[in-house]
């Protein structure tokens, strides 16, 4: 085992300065603010479509990605399952069911749980039906060819991705286009956001994945996250300067 | 993960699964027998209908709603238009129309949570109780007096509220709170407008002359409406006569955006027309109620303070709240409370439906070239009132573009543009030489073959393998002269994969060199399991069973490559393996498209090379010819939608030139 | 190549054919393509599943008690079973607490690797940059690595700055953030050109992907 | 588990044990995810749900590999190769078509995107990338214009510095709200 380095503790200073920020802007910002931050464009854009879904009356298709437990490619991405929960609060009393495609065995099985979570809540159990939500495919591109299919059945509203993505997870975008759906990718994957930017379709950029908030769900968390974002932004830069500046008068070795 | 619902109850008479606390089905309304059976009720009045299959739909639940005692109308039509619904869905079966299910599942869940029981929900406990020792008639009846009494206290209440505002609103010099308000938010323009314009304010003490009963007459007869009684409490006026030439121009702003917005709002006779898909009820809502004849469970739902006591006159302001509301439908972001309301929409219907006479004169007096020219609305109302007027404007628009309209125009240039780049590759393959040019390696590539040729024949090399065999084309050239090259330095290294593909993938490469390929479990959790290893005390850990020669992957390692198709691989591998042992020198075998997120890395030293794809490192295993020429029909086809996107905004501007 | 081949080389064929189909905008045949892929790495991945993890990790050494704690086997095949519960009934508590915990592992596992593997390197290789030893060659100035240690530093900043987040447009005041929208834009050029060359990465992968197939169709056609 | 992480040398030993436990754990789940896709695919045949050809598909698909793995054993050569000869044409295609796909998203990015200083950075770095790839360009006898373009292919560096960044605080801003419970506002 390698002792602690100096890295090692860079990064417990950054985890730790994280931190502090995050209970700053919490201890601060308790209330709801009169001027919230500009919600992320992709993620208006889900809120959109989960009223064009239930305007509508047809089914909203969304992809989780395939990066969670770590059997694919990412580890730990979680927020998908965040913007599925923001989804389903909404969509359980939808004329069709929000229908749920995962790329990871833990992550179909703890999607089920959030599922089933918001039909319970909205005291409607009855209506959860298993087969809406289920593992489309093992790998990023089984994933892909298992919702591709689903994509080109009719009677869908819209399309949201949110999880983490691959470039070639393009070809959905496209699919959509073609069978004249909208879509919304959400991925902290920078080559997914490239390919997606490419497609045209709406795609969150860089760490905007990361701050989900639809319409008014979740914004709170969301101004917060924001806040801490953007202070963490401005420490960053300051301490990267004089960093460099010291750096280049010979004062850090 | 479960493929069978939740503990369901399957109702014996239509054989409908339903959740295990639900009373009764939710498709024919049977009573369900078991924990929650209720003595003195006669399941055989309901019936079930078809029992097809489908889905229970919102509209059922819908349904239920109008069938709830909370927000039913004694009037008769209110009934028959329930009727009607149920009537004209075949599917839907007959439901219970004094106990709807929902109403069953609401006290349900004040059972399990007394705690947080209020009221209403401990009545509806004692109720249930009560329901299984008399009956259903006398607990309905029961239940009816709760909801009088409840009615009747809410409306004790809001009478008395309505009085303190009304004596509120009135300062020590007899200026309404209203007034206060508009003074504290535009000070300057009044004293403006007491300079401009003479004729209103000759008579000292404009404000205090000026009482809102007198507004309110003068507003009216301006608009050639028929005068309400003055005693009326709710008619508490939020408006001020426009005065100021200022309040004028801002108005009209107002107007012309308005008018942008709504550019087929004016029929032939002038009058506004607004045509939207909001249905009519939902606006009819927007003009409001007077504020007595509220129905009690309105109430309920509403925040005392935030509509003190609405007049007529301020039927915009309404108007702009209620917008809160399609804002919420349409997609916006909302500004007010509105949520319950609009999630609630069933009571809304009802509210309005209940008060056409009041309605009426005010949907009359909300046509808004009539009032807005008299009205100088809040600073957030009017910011409300833009929102509105937009939102209204986007009716019948997509709430969310599609990509682009697929004509069949599209399709087609679709279509050409595939077969022209297959022609091309089939062509160049077809037609002449391979080519043989190698491109010049990249700083990172020359890095990786560096990096590679100062392996050692003592040293231990693994290479890790995570691609497809989509992106095969692109890895495997290079993985096999990586593997032709240890080869030659008598080096064997040991090979393994977490990608369960990969066990058949990678046969092609391994076949021939005969080397072995290993599993390791649990994708990148494996790899982290096995950088952190450290032989526990106690015996062995369960993944020493999975990797039986050598469970300690990193053992002596000093080079690893990794052949991966996914920058996310590689960056978590960085991420959660490298930083446990960082003596070991990574480098990676990537595709073109994975590269550049990979550079940094490269840059800050985490990876020692790196190589992408078959145009690195001169490995062409594929036609070159073939490859130069796809490259170059993509440039043409990105300066084709260069142009393009130029030759329609040129055509743009000549055309609003034209204009 | 014997029958066995010829067909499975056939049913490759046939499969991918079906795919080029989407092209021409069918769904029915590309989406049979496309089950059978999902099938197929599904079979597999459950056998690979039981054989190399399950069994060595789970079963086997149930059958060898004296190489480590009874404890520790059954602390596994407990680990095992809880998931299992999900079959059962999906909204098992049961099998929610084996999640949970997989969840906190990941997610324990995500800010140690991102903090450590991702920021602290990629930071100090941009204050790294700025070593004086790397500024001069030979006594002189280094101008190319002056200009890119400068560059990196201020490119890397305003694509920070880019996703700054800002307060709702009607409330802000018009005069404050102009330095942020200059910044905001050179951070967008770089984001575009990091962009600009995933697309060319992307198209690459695909026409290598595409010219094996076209050579693989035109090998088929010549082996006849 | 972050404890045990940063103070890693005392806690080794469990840390590896509880990272094993979360392997099986998540095999575990992805087995019952599987299985779970089978049952509905195999309902749906049985329900003759509107598009059961493609359960029919996947179902036969799933038994046959497996049967034929179970039958013939995992490491078998040949059922490796019949899969091989199977998926990687299909595999191979799906990727391909990504290529046709990106053509027509090259027309359209523009008209649909308009002119920003992020599409007009992106396409200039697009058109300047492809030509590189093309290899017309040679500056072997030419260093100045060698380190040029060795500088034009650096320069995705910064933007891709500045996201992974961007988004590595993302991640852990959000990994520790996760832990904190924080994520998502109760609502």
């Amino acid at each position: 085992m390698p002792p602690i380095s100096l890295p090692d503790l860079i990064a417990a200073g950054i985890v730790g300065l994280v931190v502090i920020i995050m209970v700053l802007v919490w201890l601060t910002n308790r209330k709801t603010s009169a001027e919230p931050y500009e919600n992320v464009t992709a993620y208006d854009g889900i809120e959109a479509l989960m009223h064009r879904s239930s305007e509508e009356g047809k089914a909203l298709l969304l992809g989780m990605g395939d990066g969670f437990s770590g059997q694919n490619t990412s580890l730990g991405d979680s927020n998908g399952i965040l913007v599925e929960r923001i989804v389903l609060g909404r969509s359980v009393f939808n004329d069709q069911p929000t229908r749920i495609f995962s790329g990871d065995g833990a992550l179909a099985c703890i999607s089920q749980l959030v599922v089933h979570g918001a039909y319970k809540n909205a005291m409607a159990s009855e209506l959860f039906q298993p087969e809406n939500n289920q593992l489309s495919g093992v790998n990023s591109f089984a994933w892909m060819a298992g919702l591709l299919p689903e994509l080109a059945r009719d009677g869908d509203t819209g399309l949201i991705l949110s999880g983490t993505l691959r470039p070639e997870h393009m070809l959905a975008a496209d699919l959509a286009e073609r069978q004249q759906l909208p879509l919304v990718a959400a991925t902290g994957s920078p080559n997914a956001q490239a390919a997606f930017f490419a497609s045209g379709s709406l795609v969150t950029l860089g760490e905007d994945y990361y701050l989900p908030t639809v319409g008014k769900h979740n914004r709170n968390a969301y101004q917060h996250q924001a806040k801490t974002m953007n202070w963490l932004r401005i420490v960053l830069a300051v301490v990267l300067i004089i960093a460099a500046l010291l750096k280049l008068s010979g004062v850090l070795s | 993960m479960s493929d069978q619902g939740d503990d369901l109850r399957t109702c014996p008479n239509c054989g409908q699964e339903n959740a295990s606390f639900t009373l009764r089905c939710i498709r024919c309304g049977q009573e369900l027998e078991g924990l929650f059976e209720l003595e003195g009720f006669d399941p055989a009045a309901t019936s079930g209908e078809d029992q097809a299959d489908e889905t229970f739909t919102s509209a059922e639940v819908l349904a239920s709603l109008e069938d709830n005692p909370l927000i039913a109308d004694d009037d008769p039509d209110e009934g028959e238009s329930s009727d009607k619904v149920e009537e004209s869905d075949g599917q839907q079966c007959e439901t219970d129309q004094d106990e709807p299910d929902w109403l069953e599942r609401i006290r349900q869940r004040a059972r399990e949570e007394e705690d947080a029981a209020g009221e209403l929900a401990k009545g509806g406990i004692a109720m249930d109780d009560q329901r299984t020792k008399e009956g259903r008639k006398q607990v309905d009846e029961a239940f009816d007096e709760i909801m009088r009494r409840i009615r009747e206290q809410n409306e004790r209440e809001k009478a008395r509220r309505s009085r303190r505002v009304e004596s509120d609103l009135v300062d020590e010099n007899g200026d309404p709170e209203w007034l206060r308000r508009i003074r504290e938010l535009h000070p300057k323009q009044e004293d403006k407008d007491e300079s401009i314009e003479p004729d209103l304010s000759k008579t000292d003490g404009f404000d205090d002359e000026w009482t809102e009963q007198e507004l309110q007459e003068l507003l009216q007869r301006e608009m050639g409406m028929p005068e309400v009684p003055a005693e009326e409490p709710e008619e508490e006026v939020t408006t001020e006569l426009s005065t100021s030439s200022a309040t004028n121009n801002e108005l009209e702003e107002e107007q012309e955006i308005s008018e942008e917005r709504f550019p087929y709002q004016d029929d032939e006779a002038g009058n506004p027309v607004i045509i939207h898909n909001i249905p009519e009820d939902e606006e009819e809502l927007f003009y409001a109620e007077p504020e007595g004849e509220q129905p009690s469970d309105q109430i309920e739902n509403e925040e005392p303070t935030e509509f003190p006591a609405q007049a007529e006159d301020e039927l915009i302001a309404e108007e702009v709240s209620g917008s809160e509301e399609i804002q919420g439908t349409l997609g916006a972001e909302g500004i007010g409370s509105e949520e319950e309301e609009h999630e609630n929409p069933q009571v809304a219907e009802n509210e309005t439906e209940e008060e056409p006479e009041q309605i009426a004169p005010a949907e009359k007096s909300v046509s808004t070239e009539e009032v807005l020219p008299d009205l100088l609305l809040l600073k957030n109302q009017r910011e409300r009132a833009k929102v509105f007027a937009e939102i209204i404007g986007q009716e019948g628009r997509r709430t969310i573009a599609v990509l682009h309209e697929n004509t069949p125009k599209g399709k087609l240039g679709r279509l050409v543009l595939g077969l022209l780049l297959v022609l091309a590759v089939l062509l160049a393959i077809l037609l002449g030489p391979p080519g043989s040019a190698e491109l010049p390696s990249s700083v990172p590539a020359a890095a990786f073959t560096t990096n590679l040729e100062s392996v050692e024949a003592d040293e231990s090399v693994l290479i890790v393998l995570d691609y497809q065999a989509a992106t095969r084309n692109d890895l495997e050239p290079l993985f096999k002269k990586v593997l032709d090259f240890l080869k030659e330095k008598g080096i064997q290294p040991r090979i393994v994969t977490a990608n369960p593909e990969n066990l058949w993938l990678a046969g092609d490469v391994l076949d021939a060199s005969l080397l072995p390929l290993e599993y390791v479990p649990g994708g990148m959790l494996g790899y982290l399991a096995l950088g952190v290893r450290v032989a526990p005390s106690w015996g062995e850990l369960p993944m020493d069973q999975a990797l039986p020669d050598e469970p300690d992957l990193f053992s002596g390692v000093d080079q690893v490559i990794l052949v991966s198709d996914s920058a996310e691989f590689v960056r978590s591998w960085l991420e959660q393996v490298s930083t446990w042992r960082p003596w070991i020198e990574t480098s990676a075998i990537t595709t073109a498209v994975s590269a550049p997120m990979l550079l940094p890395y490269h840059d800050s030293g985490q990876l020692q090379g790196l190589v992408a794809g078959v145009t690195d490192a001169g490995a062409f295993s594929i036609n070159q010819r073939a490859f130069q020429v796809g490259m170059l029909l993509m440039i043409v086809i990105l300066l084709l939608g260069m142009i393009m996107k130029a030759d329609e905004d040129a055509q743009k501007r000549a055309e609003e030139r034209k204009r | 190549m014997n029958n066995l081949d010829l067909l499975l080389l056939l049913a490759g064929l046939v499969l991918s054919l079906m795919v080029f189909s989407y092209l021409l905008g069918d769904t029915l045949l590309f989406g049979i393509a496309m089950y059978t892929l999902v099938g197929a790495t599904a079979g597999f991945t459950v056998l690979v599943l039981v054989q190399k993890v399950i069994m060595p990790m789970v079963i086997t050494p149930l059958t060898t008690f004296p190489k480590s704690s009874v404890w520790l086997e059954l602390a596994t095949l407990l680990a095992a079973l809880l998931p299992i519960f999900m079959i059962f009934k999906k909204s098992s508590r049961v099998a929610g607490i084996s999640l949970g915990f997989l969840g906190g592992v990941v997610t324990a596992a995500l800010i140690v690797g991102v903090s450590r593997g991702t920021l602290v390197p990629q930071l100090l290789s941009i204050v790294d940059a700025f070593d004086p030893s790397r500024m001069t060659t030979a006594g002189l100035p280094n101008w190319s690595g002056i200009f890119e240690a400068f560059m990196m530093l201020a490119g890397v900043l305003a694509v920070l700055f880019a996703f700054h987040h800002r307060k709702t447009k009607q409330k802000q005041d018009s005069l404050a953030p102009s330095w942020l929208d200059g910044l905001t834009g050179f951070g967008q050029i770089f984001i575009g050109i990091t962009f600009g060359a995933i697309f060319v990465g992307l198209f690459s992968t695909g026409l290598v992907a595409l010219i094996a197939y076209v050579q693989y169709l035109v090998d088929f056609v010549r082996l006849w | 588990m972050l404890a045990a992480f940063f103070f890693q040398p005392y806690t080794a030993p469990y840390l590896g044990l509880v990272l094993n436990w979360a392997i099986i754990v998540s095999s575990v789940a992805l087995l019952v995810a599987i299985a779970s896709l089978v049952v509905i695919h195999i309902r749906f045949i049985v329900k003759g749900r509107k598009g059961f050809l493609y359960s029919i598909v996947l179902v036969v698909a799933f038994l046959v590999t497996l049967g034929l793995g179970w039958y013939s054993g995992l490491d078998d050569p040949a059922y490796l190769a019949g899969i091989r000869a199977i998926l990687v044409p299909l595999e191979n295609a799906l990727m391909a078509l990504v290529a046709l796909v990106l053509m027509s998203a090259a027309v359209k990015i523009f008209r649909v995107r308009g002119w920003s200083i992020l599409t007009v950075s992106f396409g200039l770095s697009a058109l300047v990338f492809l030509f590189l790839n093309l290899g017309f360009l040679r500056f072997e006898g030419n260093p100045g214009m060698s380190q040029v373009v060795s500088m034009i292919q650096r320069l995705p560096i910064v933007g891709a510095r500045g996201l992974l960044i961007g988004v590595a605080l993302g991640a852990l801003l959000m990994a520790l709200r996760v832990l904190f419970g924080q994520e998502v506002e109760r609502e």
